[in-house]
């Protein structure tokens, strides 16, 4: 028993960090209906330029987390004006593609400035494991799952009530009609790029204070492709509770198949059960349908 | 007894009644008109009878078999083609392309031969090529046979649409308001034309319209919905004479 | 009153549709624009919203301008913030917006956010169909139901200026009539200038106070609606009248007469 | 087959080249990057010399870990530069370019120490310069089983899912039970893993004395630190890609105690071997405190390489090269990795290793090199 | 003879069968030829080096033509290449390491059992859409490699397993020029095939799948079927280049098939041209060659400023992103549009302006 609570406690706070890394696909797609294939790199450079603040300036923790997304945010703001601009309207699939090519020529960027060793963060979240009952959690985990409920009522209001947001759902749908109500599609996409980078930071800087900072900590942005898919691409309850659900199941099947296939399931598990649900749902859990009238 | 029947067809989505037990019948060869204010489910029954929407209940007959199951492209194959609401043309291809297309389920190439390109296939695309150069030549679209219809001003697409349809050398063609958006002078042509097949190729043609002039004038018979209901069905002079379908939709002047 | 004075339009740099249209509309009034299919009415109004860019059409000759402010060189935002707001042909509401959602976006550009709960009302008043709707997704009402709220969309703008592409695009003939009758209390009661583009002369012009007609790019004839309503070649063309009333259909000789103007 | 006799200008018969398949920017590029540096830098540190006739030079680049990179590297090192002997990198790049190199008959040092490149007949053209994998893990168990107190030890290993995490746990698995010892547990534990709970915890269950780790830095530290979490009080031993400086600031105070595997020395160690490579350093105005044991690491398998051409009959063809190899005999090193010694039929320079433990936030080393 | 490089104006086509050939034009058709004669006669002139590179992009071409049927003919996205081109090395190991087959036998059956294994991982367009699919094929990505990693006693697990180079009779492929020409002429053969079925019936149904689903199921064109169906022929192209790639590198392993590659296919038929046959070919050139440019760039580079190499390396993967962006921005329709371009000027040519 103590067993499954165990993992089922460290499958949702590991989902939890999931959740925040696919809320950026998702803030992206709900304005430009388009996947941003450079998620990984946006939230490695928000972390390295947090961690550089506090290593090499010795600014503390909060101040520096307060100006590494101040910075994500121009960072976003500045890519899709001079790289993502000149899609608006183009092909989304072209937009895809133009950001994996930007995945890599942020890689590069990355790599020059910070080259390729390991870094790590200074304990800023307390080492000693949190203990409930039998279960013992990590209290970095514990933050990000609190970070990440906090996210989900500030966007779900932000995107049902706001004129901003609903604008920006608007420009996901027609972008032309989007224009011919005098909505600038250029902002609404710098806004969104700006918050998708922020959002990533975040994520990045709490992965960061796991497992330590380097070239391949962008990885994950794949990695959570398919939890913004099971949630539904443009449903912000959807990557949470995609995130969670995607935790849950990695860590269960590693505590209760690994054992009998001999390994290596858990990675691969997530994506069975995607495929099975979206079968089902073929828009994800909470996905918009496409709506086909003739 | 009529080419196609339609039995007490419901369709229901969510809380949405689109259609209410509607049943009438068309016969083989006529004209027949299918009339009502917006959203009182015209699309909606052409879509039960191409099959896109499936009836909550009740049943579509074609030729005395019924076909509510059936999926949309093997009713194609029995030879009911349709022209939609809103232009869905294949606006990447030519417009001879998009006509070939029309003819899909008059070929039999399949990947192989179709890769190889020889013999009978090289024949067959040929000889449907045939067929569709008649389609454009009635149409008179021959002087964009090689535009790719994406390019083509709103009127021409819907001619093309239409040519679409015709390729199909269907028994029965559903036309989804083919004149919208169209002066009276480009109606006029429309009109010539779906005349013309219906004479020259005695295709079965159900019309869903907007104008009455044209409604009036081609109709043999003339349906009439109304929030999903059918209430009204008879010989133009009929409707136009029908109370219930003047108050709910054809307003005082139109009639006469 | 918007000036459009020898507009030239290009697509994709090559087609040439626009070849010097000029034609005024003057404040408080209902200008209709007839046409045949391709004449490149959609193409003017986009010219004056500004939305030509994102079709990669430009303005290559000719001015546009508002109260003698040019306006062909902004974006199609700034023109509506200066008070031109054009519903687009085919209405393209958002699908998946609610209809009020929809109503809130048509008035992304309003300053005054206070009164656009009563605005919305008054969209409500004028169709009242939508009010039953409001909360159903836009992408699934019916094309009349689309087109209320393309326009309810325009009311929410408030513009000084309002362009209707072919509002009556597949509209039944009662709805057609009571649309246009809302569209003459809309620019009686709110003062907003209209320009309407239409392919139903009828209704057009039975409520317009001057109207233009265009062939391939050009203005070919313009009049107060009494004279056009005179003109042989409007009546046949346009209106579907033969010299003895309404024509048959049925009927229709295969030949055709020549226009004069062209 | 190549040959790289075209003279060069200047006295001597001419330059060798030997290729570099190295990874900086790629998934290892932390570890491999010193160690690119350090083959670099020994043949910078030669470059003037003239051996056995020849001057040296290594042609080295980056694959970013990406197999099919390496082998298009590989045509070009081959084809255009027409090098006669490669020092690659990882195990999966190595593997896949084993037939060509055999085929192409050019000597290959991998970073990769996996087992089946002993393999003479699969193999003819691969060396190791190191303990394989496999043999470090039976070096490991054999101090364990010197070393236990109580009853029979009882094994768990944790690598992860790729060429290079497997290769030498059947071996290893094998050699525990003929030494008696009870292999209770194995678990796949991820490259990129946030998380090692659910395969800790189920380790747990069959409470191992030992653990040893296959795995690479970031994966080693994320069990230490779980396992800390967790409060389990195995004993983790890791292979030589666990073990290094950069293990210790990743898992924090979690490290303490872990037990390393060294198969190269570390600068901070005084060894009679470490004074060319500072006399070298200094040279350049750098300091070897600034280097890491990969780096020592790099310099070796470039040093081993170069030593097999002094000696070499016929150093132009990768096949002289090959005899040359074949011919070292207890290569002394220095201290800096265990000496060496190829045969014919023998590609495997070494089993020996050395093992380290974490103290104070320093690997020490607590043994000689030993072997099984 | 007029010059081929010169394109025709007034060209008539009295009955249809000309009009519907692939090369309407005769000075085409014989442009097409000198095309082809010259690719098949530059091994004999270029060096080992350059051939094999040639052959790398030639593989790559292959799958990318089948890749292009599925993605940019019939607008289904697939982030699953890389897996299937496994499928099809590994297959052909199988077949030739372990049950000794013949590689002529091996590798056309590499390409159906991919077929399969594509269709099978195609159902799901049953129900699924762009994205959502395209993760679909994604999770194809990562069970095959799964499975390929984990069925040692047939693949060798993880340590992969050891090819030989085909042979006929005695003689063996073994150099690049004998293996750049049995790659030319699967090559060949591919691209014939596929502009083929894209003048025929089942080509223009793909089409219409991708254009507008729901008039292409109302003209009688089954989608599922035909969904499914691309699957499977792009599967069967992908399979057989990942074959011969199998047995021209002469191993398999898993790590060969990563989720990069497939990620390159994409860049290849984007850059290349989405829906356009010679584009993907274009595309697989220019994408597997520009890592080889700017890696010799780098060469030169470090040569002036040796402690740099560090920061060209990064620089590399810049150009690279940035060459692909700039390429979407400046024309969309990839590298098949800019030749179109550069056709139509020589269409004009001499009195072009
Ligand atoms: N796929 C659907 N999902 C939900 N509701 C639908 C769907 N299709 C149609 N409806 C509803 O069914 C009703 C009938 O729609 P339909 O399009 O058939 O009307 P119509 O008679 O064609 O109107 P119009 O003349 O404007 O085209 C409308 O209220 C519409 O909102
Ligand atoms: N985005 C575009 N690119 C290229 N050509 C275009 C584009 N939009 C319109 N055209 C062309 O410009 C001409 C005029 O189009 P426009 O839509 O303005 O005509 P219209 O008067 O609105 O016709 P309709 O009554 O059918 O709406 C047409 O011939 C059309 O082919
Ligand atoms: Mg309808
Ligand atoms: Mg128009």
């Amino acid at each position: 028993m103590a067993f499954f609570l165990q993992m089922l406690v460290t499958g949702i706070v590991v989902g939890s960090v999931y959740a925040l890394v696919a809320l950026g696909f998702v803030l992206i797609y709900k304005s430009s209906d388009a996947i941003n294939f450079a998620q990984g790199e946006f939230l490695l450079i928000g972390t390295y330029v947090c961690l550089t603040l506090i290593t090499a300036y010795n600014i503390p923790f909060i101040a520096a987390l307060f100006i590494a997304l101040m910075f994500s945010a121009i960072l976003g703001f500045v890519i899709e004006r001079i790289v993502l601009r000149p899609f608006i309207g183009e092909p989304v699939i072209s937009m895809i593609m133009a950001t994996i090519g930007l995945s890599s020529a942020l890689a590069g960027l990355v790599h020059i400035i910070w080259g390729h060793e390991t870094r790590v963060f200074p304990q800023i979240f307390p080492e000693a494991p949190v203990r409930l009952g039998e279960v013992v959690i990590s209290p970095v985990y514990i933050w990000s799952l609190v970070i990440v409920v906090i996210m989900l009522v500030i966007f779900t209001f932000f995107f049902k009530f706001s004129k901003l947001g609903i604008a920006m759902r608007a420009t996901a749908d027609d972008q032309q009609a989007a224009m011919s109500m005098g909505i600038s599609v250029k902002t609404i996409f710098a806004v969104s790029w700006a918050i998708a980078a922020v959002v990533s930071a975040v994520g990045g800087i709490l992965l960061g204070n796991i497992n330590g900072v380097n070239a391949s900590l962008s990885a994950i942005g794949l990695k959570v492709l398919p939890v913004a898919i099971l949630g539904g691409l443009d449903s912000i309850p959807g990557a949470i509770i995609g995130g969670l659900i995607i935790g849950v199941i990695e860590t269960m099947t590693g505590g209760y198949l690994d054992p009998l296939v001999g390994g290596g399931l858990k990675e691969v598990m997530p994506f069975i059960i995607l495929v099975f649900i979206l079968m089902f749902k073929p828009y994800g859990l909470f996905g918009k349908k496409e709506i086909e009238r003739v | 007894m009529g080419i196609l029947e339609i039995n007490d067809v419901t369709l229901r989505f969510g809380g949405v009644v689109a259609l209410d037990k509607v049943s009438y019948e068309v016969k083989k060869g006529e004209i027949f008109s299918l009339i009502g204010p917006n959203g009182a489910g015209k699309t909606s029954m052409l879509n039960c009878i191409s099959g896109l929407y499936k009836p909550s209940s009740g049943s579509v007959c074609f030729n005395g078999e019924e076909i509510t199951h059936f999926k949309p492209h093997k009713r194609a194959a029995l030879g009911i083609a349709r022209a939609f609401q809103n232009i869905e043309l294949f606006p990447h291809l030519s417009v001879l392309d998009n006509l070939m297309l029309g003819r899909h389920v008059r070929m039999k190439t399949g990947i192989l031969s179709g890769g190889l390109y020889w013999g009978k296939a090289q024949k067959e695309e040929v000889l449907h090529r045939q067929k569709v150069e008649e389609v454009i030549d009635f149409l008179e679209i021959e002087h964009i046979r090689d535009t790719p219809v994406g390019r083509l001003a709103y009127g021409l697409q819907k001619r093309v649409e239409v040519g679409r349809a015709l390729a199909l050398e269907p028994e029965i063609l559903l036309l989804d308001e083919p004149m919208a958006g169209m002066n009276s002078e480009e109606k006029e042509d429309m009109a010539r034309y779906i005349i013309d097949i219906h004479e020259e190729m005695e295709t079965t043609i159900i019309l869903i319209e907007h104008d009455m002039g044209v409604v009036m004038d081609l109709s043999d018979h003339i349906a009439v919905l109304d929030f999903g209901k059918l209430i009204g069905y008879g010989t133009p002079y009929e409707i136009q004479n029908n109370q219930k379908v003047i108050d709910a939709y054809l307003g005082v002047e139109n009639v006469g | 009153m918007l000036t459009i004075n020898n507009v030239e339009v290009m697509y994709d740099r090559v087609i040439l549709v626009l070849k010097g249209m000029s034609m005024v509309v003057p404040k408080g009034k209902i200008v209709a624009l007839l046409g045949s299919n391709g004449a490149g009415k959609t193409t003017t109004l986009k010219a004056i919203s500004g939305l030509l860019k994102s079709e990669n059409g430009e303005v290559t000759d000719g001015f546009i301008d508002l109260y003698g402010e040019r306006i062909d060189v902004s974006d199609a935002e700034t023109i509506v913030k200066k008070g031109i707001f054009q519903c687009m042909e085919g209405r393209r509401v958002f699908e998946h917006l609610t209809v009020e959602e929809n109503l809130i976006a048509g008035a992304h550009t309003r300053k005054d956010r206070k009164n656009i709960k009563d605005d919305i009302q008054k969209v409500y008043h004028y169709f009242p169909k939508l009010e039953m709707l409001k909360n159903r997704q836009a992408g699934y009402l019916s094309g009349g139901e689309q087109q209320m709220l393309a326009i309810g969309r325009g009311i929410m703008a408030k513009p000084k200026v309002l362009l209707l592409d072919e509002p009556s695009l597949g509209l039944a003939p009662l709805l057609v009539k009571e649309i246009f009758a809302i569209i003459k209390k809309i620019n009686e009661e709110e003062g907003t200038t209209i320009l309407v583009v239409e392919q139903n002369a009828n209704v057009a012009l039975s409520i317009a106070d001057y109207g233009y007609i265009m062939e391939n790019g050009r203005i070919v004839m313009d009049g107060t609606v009494e004279r056009l309503l005179a003109n042989q070649d409007v009546r046949e063309f346009y209106l579907g009248m033969s010299d003895k009333g309404r024509k048959n259909y049925k009927h229709i000789k295969s030949y055709k007469r020549r226009k004069r103007w062209l | 087959a190549c040959s790289g006799e075209e003279k060069s200008s200047g006295s001597g018969k001419g330059t060798i080249k030997i290729g570099g398949i190295f990874d900086l920017t790629g998934g290892t590029g932390d570890v491999g990057t010193p160690y690119a540096e350090g083959a670099e830098a020994y043949f910078d540190s030669i470059k003037d010399e003239e051996i056995n006739g020849y001057k040296l030079e290594l042609i080295g680049d980056d694959y970013a870990y990406k197999i099919p990179e390496a082998q298009k590297m590989y045509q070009k090192l081959k084809s255009k530069d027409k090098v006669s002997g490669i020092l690659g990198w990882g195990t999966g790049d190595t593997e896949a370019l084993r037939q060509q190199v055999a085929a192409d008959k050019l000597p290959y040092f991998s970073g990769s120490y996996s087992e089946n490149l002993k393999d003479i007949k699969e193999s003819p053209y691969n060396f190791l310069t190191a303990a394989s994998y496999s043999d470090q893990a039976r070096s490991a168990l054999t101090w364990i089983k010197e070393n236990h107190s109580g009853g029979t030890p009882k094994i768990a290993f944790l690598y992860n899912d790729t060429a290079f995490g497997k290769s030498p746990i059947e071996d290893a698995k094998s050699f525990a039970k003929e030494l008696g010892m009870e292999v209770v547990d194995e678990q796949i534990i991820d490259v990129q893993a946030l998380d090692a709970t659910s395969q800790l915890l189920n380790m747990e269950k069959k409470n191992p004395d030992y653990a040893i780790i296959q795995q690479t830095w970031g994966a080693t530290a994320t069990i230490l630190k779980d396992a800390k979490k967790l409060g389990i009080d195995t004993q983790f031993i890791g292979l030589n890609w666990a073990t290094g400086e950069g293990l210790i600031p990743l898992a924090g105070d979690a490290a303490e105690g872990f037990i390393g595997v060294v198969t190269h020395a570390f600068p901070y160690e005084d060894l009679p071997g470490m004074e060319e490579i500072k006399k070298y350093l200094e040279g350049r105005g750098e300091k070897l405190e600034d280097k890491n044991q990969k780096f020592i690491q790099g310099w070796v398998s470039a040093k081993i390489m170069v030593e097999a051409i002094k000696i070499a009959d016929d150093p132009t063809t990768g096949e002289g090269i090959r005899k040359g190899i074949e011919k070292l005999k207890e290569l002394d090193l220095g201290g800096l990795a265990a000496p060496v010694t190829f045969t014919a039929d023998n590609h495997a320079g070494t089993n020996k290793i050395r093992l380290a433990e974490v103290k104070g936030g320093k690997f020490e080393v607590i043994t000689d090199y030993i072997s099984y | 003879m007029k010059n081929p490089f010169v394109m025709g104006c007034g060209e008539f086509h009295v009955n249809y069968k000309q009009d519907m050939a692939i090369w309407k034009i005769s000075r085409v058709r014989v442009r097409v030829m000198i095309m082809v004669a010259l690719l098949a006669i530059f091994p004999l002139i270029a060096s080992d080096y350059i051939v094999g590179l040639a052959t790398l992009c030639g593989i790559a071409a292959i799958g990318a033509i089948g890749l292009n049927i599925l993605t940019g003919f019939t607008g289904q996205i697939s982030i699953g290449v890389g897996a299937f081109l496994g499928v099809g090395g590994y297959t052909s190991a199988i077949l030739t390491a372990k049950l000794g087959l013949s590689f002529w036998i091996a590798m056309p059956t590499a390409g159906i059992i991919t077929a399969v294994v594509g269709g099978l991982f195609g159902l799901p367009s049953l129900r699924l859409k762009g994205l959502y699919l395209a993760i679909a094929t994604l999770a194809a990505q990562v069970i095959i490699l799964f499975v390929i990693s984990r069925w040692d006693t047939l693949t060798g697990g993880t340590a992969g397993m050891v090819l030989s180079r085909p042979e006929i009779g005695s003689f063996v492929f073994n150099s690049e020029t004998s293996y750049y020409y049995l790659m030319f002429v699967i090559l060949v053969i591919t691209t014939i095939f596929t502009l083929n079925l894209f003048r025929s019936r089942v080509g223009r149904a793909f089409i219409a799948v991708r254009d507008r689903d729901i008039a292409a199921e109302v003209m009688g064109i089954d989608l599922f079927k035909y969904k499914v169906l691309a699957f499977i022929v792009s599967s069967f192209f992908v399979g057989v280049a990942g074959a011969l790639l199998g047995h021209y590198t002469m191993v398999v392993s898993p790590e060969l098939y990563s989720i990069t590659v497939s990620i390159e296919y994409l860049a290849i038929i984007l850059v290349g041209g989405l829906g356009s046959v010679f584009g993907s070919i274009y595309g697989a050139v220019f994408i597997t060659l520009l890592p080889v440019f700017l890696r010799t760039g780098v060469e030169l580079l470090s040569g002036v400023f040796p402690d740099l190499s560090n920061v060209l390396n990064g620089m590399k993967e810049v150009v690279f992103g940035l060459v692909i962006i700039l390429f979407l921005i400046y024309e969309p329709e990839g590298l098949a549009k800019i030749w179109k371009n550069i056709k139509d000027y020589f269409k004009l040519w001499p009195f072009s302006y």
